[in-house]
């Protein structure tokens, strides 16, 4: 195959999101179905304009099938289709959505199609989280997730100095803007400080609204090359920068408080690839992976939007993190109020295209020209960092 | 009737999962109530499961294993207060993020104690082992704190 | 010295039937038809059923009852369980049947003596008397 | 993509029926490190780690978490594709084309002793309308070999000639857990699912390979593999839906990767495909355009020189496996040699998804 070496530039034309909720009118391939053709449509491309796809889902043992591609592969233009899946856990609707990305850029497709969901509902999440625990150390206690987030909150309370009324903050603030996002499952019109501090604790020091809900559903995004995003005529998000990076789960001197190096090169790889020097200025709207409250502080400190935990308490109480502050940070009410695993990560990358687009509706950062979205999976393990903007790049 | 809208069914999947050799020593170790650690001969790392490589200097580990001591310090704990399918233990129970206090790397274990108030961040514990030990992970039952 | 662990991952699962299978796995336990689909776009007849056309990428709206019999398409004989625990009857006869008006075969259990069945066999769906809603609720094809 | 991506390094870990003195993260380590050595690299040189594995071979969720830093991606861009191991190589030289990556290590494994193959298959099937027959894999690779004979005269006797073919080239492959010496006469067993017996089925095997990556201008002109086409095509995912006599992913994949390879089907001098039957391979070879002229009576001189997954078959990594033969074929480490070698690995039941790559130099 003869060719030429593409400008590298690849455009989000499309996306869609199916959810989330508890679903029980779609099967998993109904689901993945809708999500993929609301996607085509957004785009304004039909079927046969697709040239790859690529697919992501959460663990087999969440939805009970294995390879689950495969079952949906019809109902994701897999026939006669380059199709694969993507699987890195929570980061996998980035990791999937970085794939396409790679697969447009490479110059062997113009436009590429990437899906991802999950039905958490239909297995048992807690159960299939704690099959990612060592089976031969810790899977017999293993609580998953939010196993993992109480030992965590307590771990970050004791050295950044935290508080449970910090974490209340964050909690309300997700809660309230995800009152204005349509496909916001958890949605508590009645949300106050003391709802969220009288909730029932599930791992110490962990509460119930502290947490995010188990929900169902799909996203989709169409890549597109260029030229293809210049004859579309439509508004596109162009990517800016995409980078991700692994650590081990347990390697000797692991910090994941004061040095979570993964995370750390995740977001500084992906700014140099953007070529941005001041994360608080140049970028408008993140879309951090915050399942839990207390998250959003680390976040701010290691995206380097604040410079000590201190700087970032201080952004967070006088709401520059909320949708009209400086540094509006979940905007969409963040996977707090909505996780299906398996699309929550491609839920930020969606809700940052709404966003540089013009497209978010009630919770639309005004004037947002540039975004940002991170998945992390695993045991803090895996992060992705992605970066949009309105404008085409140089 | 109503409409047939879901299909129920229940998995149950069988896995053999090999130790390898270092893992088989170090569950050795554990039956005979010793902590067998790995030492990088690059970095100088200690680990704890011992490894066979280091990850990092992405080189091999060879040697035999060190026994180090058994005591921990609590890095960070949870009290696991919800219940979910299949769990294997019935909450509310505590968990530690444990480091041995002679290497570099921390791992999950159950925690206990009468007095609740001894779990804490930076407290030393010490294993307590089972009777009957076959060479696994839980030939530790829980830690508990040293007492001082 | 023990060189491994046994361990068994047990879930439980309600696996949600969606718009298509839930109207074959009602009918198959209300009425003992068969539903296929039909795209009102290329005409293809699913079955089972899809609620979108994977040539057409467009949702389906239109479901058809169809008869459970056709011609048996090819078959294997299975003579071992590969499950030593499993209850299911050896040597089986596992078939691939052309349902009359469908466009997709279907795969299910043989009801003839592995010495008798042959390709192009006329086979016709028999359902249990008690059902309840799982492809199991057909028992099999029998010679029609 | 004339001579972009060059495969500079490969490695498989020691293959065997079951390897309990290695864990799957030894066994990753093993072959990794052996693929960095062989192409004169090391850790620091790469860039990106794609690793092609499967949550439910590895009772793991998202195993990936524990092979961070036996495959080398410790702080590396690691992603992982959930298939045979040569989905994630494509993975990976879409990432190096992109611009964004000079080198990459790809690594793939399965360890078939520690997870019940019953299992790894019916859970391939979906719940409602197959899954409850209690079907595996071998069923619907029964039906299509059955249908396969009825429309071209392939028989019980040439199965055998391939299965004997595969565990004699086999014998020649140190990796090989099966082989003709190893067997007694009647080497095909009982019968499983008519027309298959016992031993058309592949073995159960634990081990892990490795490949390296690089940009062709990067990697040295002598110790470069050119990878000059690849192509992919899936099927729709009943198998009872597609023709069952014919594998078509199959000759889409080989027909596009030929195509950017600008190679014709007879300047492929050896393939190496996953054949997971005997009827399989003949099926594959009639697909890929090979014909099947060889395989009723002739002479089968073009397929699996390495036994095949007839001789060795870890799967999910056996995609990878057979670019690893591949490789080893071109760069002299075998008893024959070679230009151009076509690999074929696959995903799926009953072969929904393949995946072809043209490694040896562009026309």
């Amino acid at each position: 195959m003869v060719q030429t070496r593409s400008s590298g530039h690849v455009a989000v034309a499309g996306v869609s999101q199916v959810g989330y909720r508890h679903i029980t009118d779609l099967s998993f391939p109904e689901m993945i179905f809708e999500a993929s053709r609301l996607a085509l449509d957004d785009a304004g491309l039909s079927p046969g304009d697709v040239d790859c796809v690529f697919f992501g889902s959460g663990p087999e043992f969440f939805v009970g099938v294995n390879y689950p591609e495969m079952w949906c592969a019809d109902a994701a233009l897999g026939p006669g289709r380059p199709f694969a899946r993507v699987h890195t856990g929570g980061t996998v609707g980035m990791a999937t959505f970085a794939a396409a990305y790679y697969a447009v850029a490479s110059g062997e497709y113009k436009v590429c199609l990437a899906v991802s969901g999950d039905k958490l509902t239909e297995g048992s999440v807690q159960a299939g989280l704690a099959t990612v625990a060592n089976p031969l150390y810790n899977r017999r206690f293993s609580a998953g997730a939010v196993g993992g987030a109480g030992l965590g909150f307590r771990e970050i309370m004791a050295r950044k100095g935290h508080t449970l009324d910090d974490a209340t903050k964050i909690a309300v603030k997700q809660r309230r803007n995800a009152l204005k996002n349509p496909h916001a499952h958890l949605r508590m019109e009645d949300i106050t400080e003391e709802k969220v501090r009288n909730s029932r604790v599930i791992s110490e020091p962990l509460r119930l609204l502290d947490s995010c809900p188990t929900s169902d559903g799909a996203a989709a995004m169409i890549l597109v090359r260029e030229e293809a995003a210049d004859s579309l005529g439509k508004d596109v998000a162009w990517v800016r920068g995409v980078a991700a990076c692994a650590e081990d789960s347990a390697w000797p001197g692991r910090d994941n408080v004061d040095r979570p190096e993964a995370l750390l090169n995740a977001a500084k790889r992906a700014y140099a690839r953007a070529g941005i020097k001041n994360p608080a200025d140049e970028i408008d709207v993140f879309e951090f992976y915050d399942p839990f409250s207390y998250m959003e502080y680390l976040f701010l400190e290691y995206f380097g939007l604040a410079s000590s935990p201190e700087e970032a308490r201080e952004l967070v109480h006088s709401g520059e993190t909320g949708i009209s502050g400086s540094i509006p940070a979940g905007a969409s009410g963040g996977v707090l109020s909505a996780n299906t695993i398996g699309c929550a990560a491609m839920a930020r990358a969606v809700e940052a295209v709404l966003q540089v687009t013009g497209k978010a509706g009630d919770h639309q950062v005004a004037g947002a020209k540039t975004s940002l979205a991170h998945g992390w999976g695993g045991t803090f393990q895996f992060h992705v960092v992605a970066i949009f903007s309105k404008e085409k790049p140089e | 009737m109503k409409p047939v809208t879901s299909f129920e069914g229940r998995l149950s999947v069988p896995y053999h999962w090999h130790y390898g050799k270092v893992l088989s020593e170090f569950f050795e170790g554990l039956r005979n109530r010793k902590f067998l650690a790995s030492k990088c001969p690059q970095c100088g790392r200690v680990s704890l499961p011992p490894t066979s490589f280091c990850g990092i200097c992405y080189v091999p580990v060879s040697g035999d294993l060190m026994s180090i001591s058994t005591v921990c310090r609590i890095d960070t704990f949870t009290v696991v207060r919800f219940k979910y399918p299949g769990q294997l233990l019935p909450p509310p129970y505590a968990v530690g993020v444990l480091k041995p206090v002679e290497a570099d790397t921390r791992f999950h274990h159950l925690v206990r104690s009468e007095n609740l108030d001894a779990i804490n961040i930076g407290a030393a514990v010490k294993p307590v082992w089972r009777e009957e030990r076959e060479g696994e992970f839980f030939d530790i039952e829980y830690f508990e704190p040293v007492e001082k | 010295m023990k060189k491994g662990l046994d361990g068994k991952i047990a879930i439980p699962y309600n696996w949600t039937a969606g718009r298509a299978t839930s109207r074959f796995l009602t009918a198959l336990r209300d009425k003992a038809k068969f539903v296929a689909s039909s795209c009102e776009k290329c005409g293809k007849k699913y079955l089972p059923p899809l609620s979108f056309c994977p040539a057409c990428f467009e949702r389906i709206e239109n479901y058809i009852e169809i008869d459970a019999a056709g011609e048996l398409l090819e078959y294997t004989v299975v003579h071992k369980n590969q499950q030593d625990d499993s209850s299911e009857e050896i040597p089986r006869v596992l078939g691939i049947v052309k349902i009359d008006g469908a466009d997709t075969p279907f795969l299910h259990r043989i009801l003839v003596h592995p010495e008798e069945v042959e390709v192009g066999m006329r086979v016709r769906a028999r359902f249990r008397p008690e059902r309840e809603g799982s492809i199991l609720d057909v028992e099999g094809f029998e010679k029609e | 993509m004339k001579n972009r991506i060059a495969v500079t390094g490969w490695h498989e870990s020691r293959f065997s029926e079951e390897n309990a003195a290695q864990s799957t993260p030894e066994m990753i380590f093993e072959a990794s490190h052996g693929a960095l050595r062989r192409a004169g690299l090391t850790r620091e040189d790469i860039d990106t780690v794609v690793v092609g594995s499967c949550d439910t071979a590895d009772g793991i969720s998202i195993s990936n978490v524990y092979s961070v830093g036996a495959s080398g991606a410790f702080l590396k861009d690691e992603s992982k594709i959930e298939a045979d191991g040569s989905f994630a190589l494509y993975y990976a030289v879409l990432r190096l084309l992109s611009g964004s990556f000079n080198t990459a290590l790809v690594v793939s494994w399965g360890k078939g002793s520690n997870f019940s193959r019953f299992h790894y298959w019916t859970m391939q099937w979906e719940p409602f309308y197959t899954r409850p027959l209690g079907l595996s894999h071998e069923e619907i690779l029964a039906l299509q070999a059955r249908a396969f004979c009825r429309r071209t005269g392939f028989e019980d006797k040439h199965a055998e000639e391939v299965l004997m073919k595969n565990l004699g080239n086999a014998e020649a492959n140190g990796n090989a857990v099966r082989t003709l010496r190893g067997i007694q006469c009647g080497a095909r067993g009982e019968m499983a699912a008519e027309p298959l017996r016992d031993g058309d089925l592949t073995p159960r095997t634990d081990g892990a390979c490795a490949v390296v990556l690089e940009n062709a201008d990067r990697a040295s002109r002598k110790k470069r593999i050119p990878i000059s086409g690849f192509g992919l095509s899936t099927s729709t995912y009943f198998p009872f839906w597609r023709d069952l006599s014919r594998i078509a992913s199959a000759g889409e994949a080989s027909s596009i990767a030929l195509k950017s390879a600008g190679w014709a089907i007879d300047d492929v001098d050896f393939f190496e495909v996953v054949e997971r039957t005997p009827y399989h391979e003949a099926m594959l070879a009639e697909a890929m355009g090979v014909g099947l002229k060889d395989y009723l009576g002739g002479e089968m001189k073009r397929i699996n020189l390495s036994g095949g997954a007839l001789g060795a078959d870890p799967e999910p990594a056996t995609g990878l496996v057979r670019v690893v033969q591949a490789a080893k074929i071109i760069a002299g480490d075998c008893e024959k040699t070679a230009n151009r070698v076509l690999t074929l690995g696959t995903s799926g039941l009953g072969y929904q998804t393949c995946i072809a790559f043209a490694l040896g130099e562009a026309q």
